[in-house]
């Protein structure tokens, strides 16, 4: 948990912010400015060691550095605005599998944002069963060629940087034919296209991959331990939860609110509900609040646990949650709105999904229940997920596999 | 009361199937859904006089195909399956309508251009409150000598903004009354309202004293109550059929996608949302069909039967074209699948002439609960 | 569909029960009487051949048979009353499969009722897998001896007869190692014992076989084929289907006459409910109403269209509805009653099933919830019943298979 | 909020845990619940004196555990597991009336015995119609000189046909006033209610003119609410007990029991329903912990965490007994398979204290819905 010689605790890391805030404080300086800081500091990532951006303490400890910040500034990134995947994903990946020289060029650019990662796993054939994939990266001399597609790049076409899982032997059986590039997304090749979804909006991208070269020393891991590698990746896929923990500020706050002001009894409330109608629209209403708190509830038991070094089940049980609490949540929202939902003001003009234009209260109700479609398929379908939780905590078995010990190029695809 | 599609039944939905399948292809969906009309006139003009699904329920003397409840129930489950845009439900709204409440006379001028295609025709009764309800109806005609004038809001209605023939439902002294409206009248300001769904288009009207002829005598109530519900149960079955084709997709795909070197349909997980989506569909089929059969039977109580099935259909599609999402993945919820197209198409067929919630409420009413 | 040389229609069928009804009245003999004479006029399963109580017509058609009985007398007796698993499941096995004078000793007297039939399959270690199950068959010279348990047997105490499957071989993979037998339940080594269930009612017997020896000729089919002949047996299981097809008389009648009786609106009415809880209470009500009338409309489809000859996916749906909603109606059922649900007055005295005592509509209500529980499970699983609708309905692919080609006796069983 | 268990909680837990699966496993339940009396005394003493379980909250000076809601959640939590026999959630229910409503002298008249498991006092508050709510309680005590007159019915008292010592709940002119009424009281006639569940006995009182002394002074409501609400925090802990303790068995089986040649939890169907029985009852854990720890630190509202928690937690419960039975096929609903006698605790306690939709319906007044 920590390569420190000794243990430093929560009163000393206080110290250790104030120390960084009085040298560079982000309400004076810029954001990289700031932030280099903090990463020199060790105050990246305090479970990363010494020299690195880190302090080797335990992850929980993390909290205690964002909150200190949160106390004396008025302005607060948020690693989730800056860069998501590369600080949340890239930068454990680079820290465990990386040549030094390249931890050093690459880890604090993440943390500033001077470099966005994005990550290129999954393909038009391999969505749950990312292991499947069928993109090739072929050998070269010293160099690789990868040519294939991905799908479902967040991020892609602003990331200067993505970490890319190809086939380097498909007569290997599926896990153990992958191999793990760091991939510069400006080399020829590359092409980034939008994804748009049912919105009309585009979170993510297709990535088409025709003879990108990638140089031999940015395999991270070796050849073939691609997977193993990935793990790492997707391990810290759910490190930062979605979902406050604070009573009344979580996912049904909206949905609170769009009763309030505008549902059935609120000042814009039409449709000429019965009382009948309201009540069962408020017991279905408060339901989801209970159940939406009770997330909340969980999220901070997390929270605790990790502090105390106790993950538990909670962390994986609030992504299936999430995901399925919010669809009926938003279904609700739509049918608060009543006939209203028939009208869809804003209309479907495809673009990319940062482009959002202001909504009103009623027209964001309408594209959340639109969006909240993919909850419960990205980052892991409910299917995936209940597997995960009945499997790794309940400890039930697997089901027979057809696609283990049998080479990649062999296993049935339909 | 014996549920049984006759050989002309099945001889029917064959034909519409075919020329359906021909003629509203996804890639036809998608051009006509973005045009501003919202459908293809040329197609609606094959579909009324090659079809007969313009004026369906209209006699053979109008020009109408002369069919009744049953052979529009196929005719709307076909058309809900590929999700054809077209004003269909909008023409068999008004023509059940002006059958129900108009004159001789009238039907003599309406019914035989709607039938034909020529001329389209649209019912408007919801008020800018959104009551679907025919027993809260706050527009009301003036009476001005011989004519009368209508003054308000009336929303949601079905291709309200190309319609030649504008019915809308006002409040009268002596109940409700029926009022014909030309597309082009003085005082009248429509305009299409951007859909959540954009496969049906629906409309707003503004009425600044307009002129408006009366359809029919006495209280418009009782048939426009039965109109409404002849209507509703076109809709279920058109909500019927666009669940049954999101179910086959969805087995479809289950079928031929594979992950983990097995189909993903063998996998219980998806296979046992499939196994419920059947069942969900197979009622479904029992209520829309029954609203049909009760209607056409006289058998039962149509009102009840319809009640009950748009509680039904309308939760079950919404359900059947969700899950179709997420049977398929990431790639269900992009624009370029059409499975979105489904899923909008239910939840604006869930809305449209009231919510789950109020038909269960009038059951209830019903039933002395 | 018919052995018959000439199709008889629907008006000379009616012609025919009126001269049986002619010879022999239900209101005028007794029931042994009347049964035979239907019997021996070919209207005790019109889709039998003439000779074994049938007239070659198609099944559906004895449906006229009862309606045109029901028409002309007072005294009505129903399959299911009488000996639901023998005329239901035990004669079309016994009439496919058995021999000559089995048919002519044993097809009438079940009809009459004189022998009761129960179905010997399931065991506890074979649930959803019946064709995994244990008990032995050993050869003894033209001689069968049998050992093993068997559950879940209904009326065994009271049968006659029972429907036997047992293992001959263990060597063979599961299916192919089984034969069926007509056991006499008066034998020696059988032993029947109540099975208590969750109400304390026990409409289930245990069955214990020690040393039970079964003539040779007395299998059905030959030795090996047990399976095929099972599935003669399950596959009749269904034909009676649960629950009324006319409108306001199927699942849901109880808990309409509940709470207009004794609900939060009704006479009894108490625990003092808001006018918003009546509401919410009433709209799941409709709700549940809704989908039973619905049910009784699927089946009311799948009688027409078995009837016209094309048995579709109506029937194997209802099973499923029908136990899924009755389990949700009898919960509704308790929650309408109220703070009252805490009280059980007809305590838990075990006893056999049919010894009910009179109930009142509440102490109905209490036990039907608890009975209920069951309804997802007797007479195939959900899981089961959502398999088959799938894989038989739907046509997705069946799952990987361990226990297929395996010899029985090395099929891993925990 | 920091919800999280010191290591003297979890050694608590061990003790009890210890204790409990000596003393009160599925032979011992039954035996218990087959009696009239519902709990085996014997026991009872033992868990009141080696465990302090009658006194947990009772002060130390009063011969108490001296224990606070965490405790309590823990002692609840490991009694839920077993459903053991035995008038813990009574004893809790008075002690904490009795520590929210009564002067010095009565508390330390009253809890010494209960304590020590020599006195069993129970709470009445419930009239005839079977509401739980303190806002409404419809008898009446009768001021008669220097003492009280009860007439009337109480109903669902927890063990009230064996204890001692009775805490009725009646209206006074100042609000509700708190009674004490002892076990042999003339004019009192209480008798066992046939329970649905067998593992916690429920008794009716009926008081003709019974002499009873009023405990405490002024009204006794707003000592009664916290009293229930913490009494409904014991309660949702013993039901998250039952719940886990139902996923742990429907676990094990699903990994012990073969059918097909596979455990039958590794198909989809089976490992699917377990996923979602562990998230009901990890909501479950935050639901109940949340309101014992919001009891015992008093941040945040006590009033909205119990209502949100047994809301939840009763439905949870339920859903995951009954699966349990649904799991074990056959087996689970058979009389000699414990499966039904958790599904019947879960439901009753459902019941008790107010059902879901109440609770619902308290929070969406709080939340001004």
């Amino acid at each position: 948990m920590s390569d420190s010689k000794r243990t430093i605790g929560e009163a000393e890391l206080r110290d250790r912010v104030r120390a960084l805030l009085a040298q560079a404080h982000p309400d004076a300086v810029d954001r990289v400015t700031f932030r280099r800081a903090q990463y020199d500091h060790g105050l990246a990532w305090v479970h990363f060691p010494e020299g690195y951006g880190g302090l080797g303490l335990s992850p929980g400890m993390q909290s205690i550095v964002d909150d200190e910040i949160a106390l004396h500034a008025r302005t607060i990134y948020w690693n989730l605005a800056i860069n998501a995947i590369g600080i949340g994903m890239g930068a454990p990946t680079v820290m465990t599998y990386a040549a030094e020289h390249y931890k050093q060029q690459l880890l604090p650019r993440i943390f500033t944002g001077e470099d966005i990662w994005c990550q290129l796993f999954s393909e038009p054939s391999a969505g749950s069963d990312v292991a499947g994939l069928a993109t090739r990266a072929v050998r070269d001399g010293d160099d690789w060629i990868v040519n294939g597609q991905k799908v479902w790049a967040s991020i892609a076409h602003k990331s200067s940087w993505a970490m890319l899982l190809a086939r380097t032997d498909p007569n290997k059986p599926k896990h153990d034919g992958l191999s793990y590039f760091l991939l510069d997304m400006k080399s020829p090749g590359v092409d980034v296209r939008p994804l748009y979804q049912i919105t009309g909006d585009a979170e993510f991208n297709e990535v088409f991959l025709n003879d990108v070269r990638i140089p031999g020393d940015r395999i991270l891991g070796k050849e073939g331990m691609g997977w193993r590698v990935a793990i790492t990746t997707l391990m810290n896929e759910r490190v930062a939860l979605g979902g406050s923990s604070r009573p009344g500020h979580g996912l049904s706050e909206k949905l609170l609110n769009l009763w309030r002001e505008e549902g059935p009894s609120g000042p814009r409330g039409a449709d000429g509900r019965s009382a009948a109608e309201i009540a069962v629209l408020r017991d279905a209403v408060v339901r989801l609040h209970i159940e939406s708190e009770l997330l909340g509830i969980t999220n901070q038991r997390t929270k605790s646990a990790m502090r105390a070094g106790n993950p538990g089940p909670e962390g994986s049980v609030a992504k299936l949650v999430q995901a399925e609490l919010n669809k009926k949540i938003t279904e609700l929202g739509l049918e608060l709105i009543g006939s209203d939902a028939l009208v869809y003001e804003t209309g479907y003009p495809l673009r990319r999904g940062e482009d959002f234009p202001a909504r009103t209260r009623r027209e964001n109700a309408k594209h959340d229940f639109l969006r909240a479609r993919a909850n419960s398929i990205e980052g892991g379908t409910s299917e995936v997920m209940r597997n995960i939780l009945a499997e790794r905590m309940l400890g039930l078995p697997g089901e027979p596999r057809v696609d283990k010990d049998v080479a990649w190029k062999d296993i049935p695809r339909g | 009361m014996d549920i049984r599609f006759s050989d002309e039944h099945e001889e029917l939905r064959r034909t519409i199937r075919q020329f359906l399948s021909a003629e509203s292809g996804e890639q036809a969906v998608r051009a006509a859904m973005a045009t501003e009309r919202g459908h293809d006139p040329k197609l609606w003009q094959r579909m009324a006089q090659e079809l007969g699904l313009a004026g369906l329920v209209v006699p053979e003397n109008f020009g109408g195909a002369g069919m009744g409840p049953i052979e529009a129930l196929v005719a709307f489950e076909e058309m809900g399956r590929v999700l054809v845009c077209a004003p269909a439900l909008a023409s068999h709204f008004a023509a059940n309508a002006i059958l129900a409440v108009a004159g001789e006379a009238d039907q003599e001028a309406l019914l035989p251009g709607i039938a034909a295609g020529t001329s389209l025709a649209t019912v408007a009764h919801v008020d800018a409150a959104g009551r679907w309800d025919l027993s809260i109806v706050s527009n009301e005609a003036r009476r001005e000598g011989e004519s009368w004038r209508l003054d308000g809001v009336w929303r949601y209605v079905l291709d309200g903004h190309v319609a030649d023939r504008l019915l809308l439902v006002a409040r009268v002294p002596d109940g409700l009354g029926l009022f014909l409206v030309e597309g082009e009248a003085t005082g009248l300001t429509r305009k299409a309202l951007p859909g959540l769904d954009l496969t049906r288009r629906l409309a707003e009207l503004r009425c600044s004293a307009v002129a408006a002829r009366r359809i029919g005598e006495g209280d418009a109530r009782p048939g426009l109550e039965r109109a409404l519900q002849l209507t509703i149960a076109a809709l279920v079955a058109e909500q019927t059929g666009g669940a049954a084709r999101c179910l086959e997709i969805a087995t479809d795909y289950a079928k031929s996608r594979y992950q983990f070197g097995r189909p993903i349909g063998s996998f219980q997980a998806i296979k046992h949302h499939c196994a419920d989506l059947l069942v969900s569909v197979e009622l479904m089929r029992s209520a829309a069909y029954h609203a049909s059969f009760v209607a056409a039977t006289g058998e039962g109580d149509l009102e009840t039967a319809v009640h009950q099935a748009k509680a039904w259909c309308s939760e079950a599609y919404f359900e059947v074209a969700a899950e179709n999402i997420q049977i398929h993945g990431g790639m269900g919820f992009t624009w370029e699948y059409p499975a979105h197209l489904y899923l909008k198409r239910a939840k604006s067929s869930e809305v449209l002439f009231g919510s789950p919630a109020r038909h269960r409420e009038q059951i209830g009413e019903r039933l002395g609960l």
